[in-house]
């Protein structure tokens, strides 16, 4: 069985006990000695580990050794379609908030690094720049519009 | 003392007075936007009232409506936490004008703090030190001269302002009116007010402030001071006391500098002076009193043995404060750290999300004031603050040592948090000599989160392999909680 | 400092060590039964090794597997906690010829001080003041004799005993003789050996302590006393300190003798040394020293600002004990409340099952020293301590009304608690107003459970409407992490 | 719907919003605000009530108020069974485990205190004895079983 997670793939196969991880060039044992309330006591090669684990979506959440890490899930066409160059970038908002200002319109050239729009989010502002020179595209969100994290606000295309 | 209050605020602050109330055997009435009806503030309360929608402005800034509330429950006094509206005089005053009693200082006080440019003119005519700058200037001719005569850098800050709102720290003279006009947008919109002032702008300074403590009655102490230098975005992020900047000496002298300030706008109840000090000269500044209860209160309540939440309900209740400086001593070392649902490695931008697992650290000498639970939503309408850890131990070190092993205990998922940044900050040498200044984040600190552990890919593996499907699991699942028999915690 | 020490015990003594460990950058190996594979001090600990069975002479008691343990897992030291081989001389001398380090007294002290007889008798010789009565009496006539001039009650007890084992109280000489005979079979079966001592018996007595706390070269000071008269069955349920029954004047005498008596057996390392105080003369009598580390010192660590258990560390690995009595001063008031899986209504017999909640209470001055978790079993095989809930505050009546909010919102489900039960006695005025003395509990508090209240009635009517068919549900169930989207805590 | 609860009965009705029940001659309106971990929010008359709930077997576990209160939920069935005088003790496991022996078998003469069954759970070996003289009715578990709490294991009728 195969999984990618953060672009690592791992290859699990069962040996009885636990697993067999492949990972990149090392293999190494899993057995499962516990699990409970999202929590897994796991022998690694011999070693305990305890692992906090949740699952969000594509996302996964694990916990290890006072660290954790916010892992995605991937599949092949999600990879590729992050990994593309495009004519075309689409701006989108870093956080869920309301749009305070637009300070472009559709068909305006500008520059990088220009301001384009500004959030507010937690009486924070956020401003959203170009990240290169061009052409502003559709403008997609008005004045005073709510937007969730990830929307797309507005399009830059090549001049 | 009061039979019921009610508290205007939500969040860990809103669980924090509750517990007091508790305590005190004082009835508690929480008031509530409509994206917290779960929250845990509106579960603990003895009474809850629903304010509006999620907006603040419909909620919890709605000085209106939460009056109301409290006559509608017939809680005799207001408590209103940090932020929103509890260094705002008109509410003050309209909860004064309510025959209802405010937990903090008058609305004089906070009017007369409130305002940075007049409570630098008043603190210059009480003695106490103020950084080199000007107040009341208007064109943007007016404060390039001044910007001049400072000589760069300096700051524009909002003379209404507060939280690093409307703030902006110019370098030279070609950022200075786009600072200008970015810092008057932003105060407008936090305050309704654009005034700003400009002063010069020490970029290697401590940020240390006193808690301030005092009855109606005239008895009125400072309960030392909290170290507030590391900042990003002008924001704490962690705190500590007792400062490792300060000699007894100049805790001496800014403990008398910090009482005289106070008193020179007749203050009681909590109270908090902001001074920044040069750690090259040892000079010291006063910044802004910040007239309400402080997030970081819990440091000193730990080192100088006092409750002050509790402390403030009597105080408003009219009560004496029965101590004098003397009775108060430093004991061990306590420090903070906020842990903040946003990602440092993108700018320390929020991150919002629902609360897959939010496991606590405990253990001796560790204090968490939090408002969340597992299952709760972190919205973008509200401050990204999860929770408080605070460590108290016998010194510096061992404090250090305490707070690494609790953030090493704390699981957060659904959001990102600075919990592993935080990790980095204290074990970095400039934060263990106490060398840390308040640039020290965005000038000095490289941080960058590590790449993904060998253990934890596996792990997340190793689950993903036992629950084949799990997506369409998640989805048809409803609550049950007889279901704990089978091995789920609930 | 040592780089790795076992850790000789299990719960929530094993897990406060275990972070005592993390913070001070030691290395922990727990140790296990087979009961114990899922325990949170073994997911705590760096290493673990498994010692045998559930039963505690197959593994907490298997002195020789233990410190084989140690040489294996290359431990430098052994902390044995309390209770299991904590008071035992032979182990500690065994730990010595391994070449290990005891984090404890020497193994003389131990037993020196294990022997009731031997150690009143040392007491006596060093001035300390103990309980008129007799040692080293064999025949009936002899102890008739002895109980005559003693006068009626009298009590008889155990020379090697503890816990109340081989303990009877005799109210007269009909009584003699039964007595002498039931506690020798009691004493002979718990500790092999049937030498009894004889001794006045204080009826309203209170049990009062004092922290020993020294190091290897001679320095060594008192940490002040825990009041712990709150007892059922001879054994502690709740503590606090200051007790509101000493006067500074008694304090510093009873400390003073705690000094003498530590010394006279050349102590080192935690220990505390307990006395009966007759509340109506203010007499106090040495009772027995306990040569380890006490259930009860959070209480002390939070009132006298000491981390007992990394100071123990300190201790054994040879530093100095750096403070002098004149050094500490007693800041607050403390209690503690042991929360035990037990049925206080039944006879106080333990309760075993699965914890299907166990929701710990949080706040300001609130400290829960745990070794469970939702999930966990308690099994019959060892205490049924499930946690101490610790509160401190500014005074002994803010201590108890946070006490009382801190239990307020402690959940167990699935065992019986005696969560009520304190609750009730808190609020008994006998409490309040520190009257408590040792056999109170037994003799003047009546408590019953209550009957369910219509809001309970109704909640679990509600719930079970919600879930038609959850007996089916239950056992269909399968683990998985993943659904916890679903709204289920995971 | 009727539910039984420590001899108190409580008769649900749903009234749209939620429920109204009614216990002896009180009834009270309840409402579901939320629920969520084993916790459970409501408006009980109006007024809100914070509950943590849990069963085992056919205990519930309640906390409201700082109390917490263990239920026995019976049927018509069983509580007639514990509150009439039976010839018949139905022996049921104190805690969930599997079956290691089986000592007895339907229709043979027992001995108060004689070991009919032992279980095991968690390494621990559990023995079930005879509460009283008699005969061993219904034997509804064989050695291995897996058993849930309080399942019925072997009836002892008199003799």
């Amino acid at each position: 069985m195969k999984i990618t997670l953060n672009e690592n793939t791992l290859d699990l196969s069962p040996n009885g006990k636990g697993y067999l991880v492949a990972i990149g060039d090392k293999t190494v044992s899993v057995e499962i000695l516990h699990s409970e309330n999202g929590r897994l006591d796991l022998l690694l090669d011999g070693q305990r580990v305890t692992a906090y684990v949740s699952s969000d979506g594509a996302k996964r959440w694990v916990t290890v050794g006072g660290q954790t890490f916010a892992l995605t899930k991937s599949t092949a066409g999600t990879r590729r379609a992050q990994h593309g160059h495009h004519a075309q970038d689409e701006l989108t908002a870093p956080m869920p908030g309301q749009v305070r200002a637009v300070n472009v319109a559709e068909g305006e050239s500008v520059t990088k690094g220009q301001t384009l729009l500004v959030l507010e989010a937690m009486k924070m502002e956020i401003r959203v720049s170009a990240p290169r020179d061009g052409v502003v595209g559709k403008l997609l969100v008005q004045q005073g519009q709510t937007v969730e994290r990830e929307q797309v606000l507005v399009e830059i295309k090549e001049s | 003392m009061f039979k019921k209050i009610l508290i205007a605020n939500r969040g860990e602050i809103a669980v924090r007075i509750i517990r007091a109330c508790r305590e005190m055997g004082v009835k508690s009435v929480a008031v509530y936007s409509e994206a917290d009806r779960n929250a845990l503030h509106v579960q603990m309360a003895d009474e809850a009232v629903l304010l509006g929608g999620a907006a603040p402005r419909d909620s919890y800034l709605n000085a209106d409506r939460i009056i109301q509330a409290a006559l509608d429950t017939k809680a005799e006094a207001i408590h209103p936490g940090y932020g929103f509206l509890s260094e705002n005089a008109s509410f003050a005053a309209a909860v004064d004008s309510a025959k209802l009693n405010f937990i903090g200082p008058s609305a004089d006080s906070i009017r007369a703090m409130g305002d940075k440019a007049e409570s630098k003119i008043r603190m210059k005519a009480a003695g106490v030190p103020t950084v080199p700058g000007f107040e009341g200037l208007e064109s943007a001719d007016e404060f390039r001269q001044a910007a001049q005569e400072i000589g760069y850098p300096v700051l524009v800050k909002a003379a209404a302002g507060g939280g690093g709102k409307g703030m902006r720290v110019v370098e030279s003279e070609a950022d200075l009116t786009e600072s200008i006009d970015g810092a008057r947008r932003e105060a407008l919109n936090a305050f309704g007010d654009e005034r700003l002032l400009i002063e010069k702008y020490l970029p290697n300074a401590h940020h240390i402030e006193f808690q301030i403590f005092g009855d109606r009655h005239g008895n009125l102490v400072h309960l030392f001071e909290r170290e507030c230098s590391v900042q990003r975005r002008h924001q704490k992020i962690i705190e500590e006391t007792p400062s490792p900047l300060l000699t007894p000496e100049l805790r001496k002298q800014m403990g008398k500098a910090a009482v005289s300030a106070a008193k020179a706008v007749n203050y009681f109840n909590a109270g908090t002076i902001e001074f920044i000090v040069d750690p090259d000269t040892l000079k010291f500044y006063f910044l802004e009193m910040n007239t309400r209860l402080q997030v970081e209160h819990p440091l000193t309540e730990l080192v100088a043995g006092l409750d002050l939440v509790q402390w403030q309900l009597h105080i408003a209740a009219g009560e004496l404060f029965p101590f004098t400086q003397n009775d108060f001593r430093q004991r061990g070392h306590a420090i903070e750290c906020r842990i903040y649902a946003e990602d440092p490695a993108g700018g320390f931008l929020p991150s919002t999300g629902r609360l897959l697992q939010f496991i606590e650290p405990r253990g001796p000498g560790i204090r968490v004031d939090s408002g969340f639970r597992a299952g709760d939503e972190v919205t973008h309408f509200y401050d990204p603050m999860l929770a408080k850890l605070i460590v108290h131990a016998e010194d510096r070190e061992s404090a250090i040592r305490r707070m690494r092993a609790a953030l090493h205990e704390f699981v957060v998922h659904g959001v990102t948090t600075n919990i592993d940044f935080m990790q980095s900050l204290l074990a970095h040498e400039d934060f263990e000599n106490g060398q840390v200044t308040t640039r020290w984040v965005e000038t000095k600190f490289g941080w960058q989160a590590s790449e993904p552990m060998m253990q934890a890919l596996v792990a997340a593996a190793v689950t993903e392999a036992r629950v084949p499907g799990s997506t369409s699991q998640v989805s048809g699942e409803t609550y049950s909680p007889w279901k704990v028999a089978s091995g789920f915690r609930n």
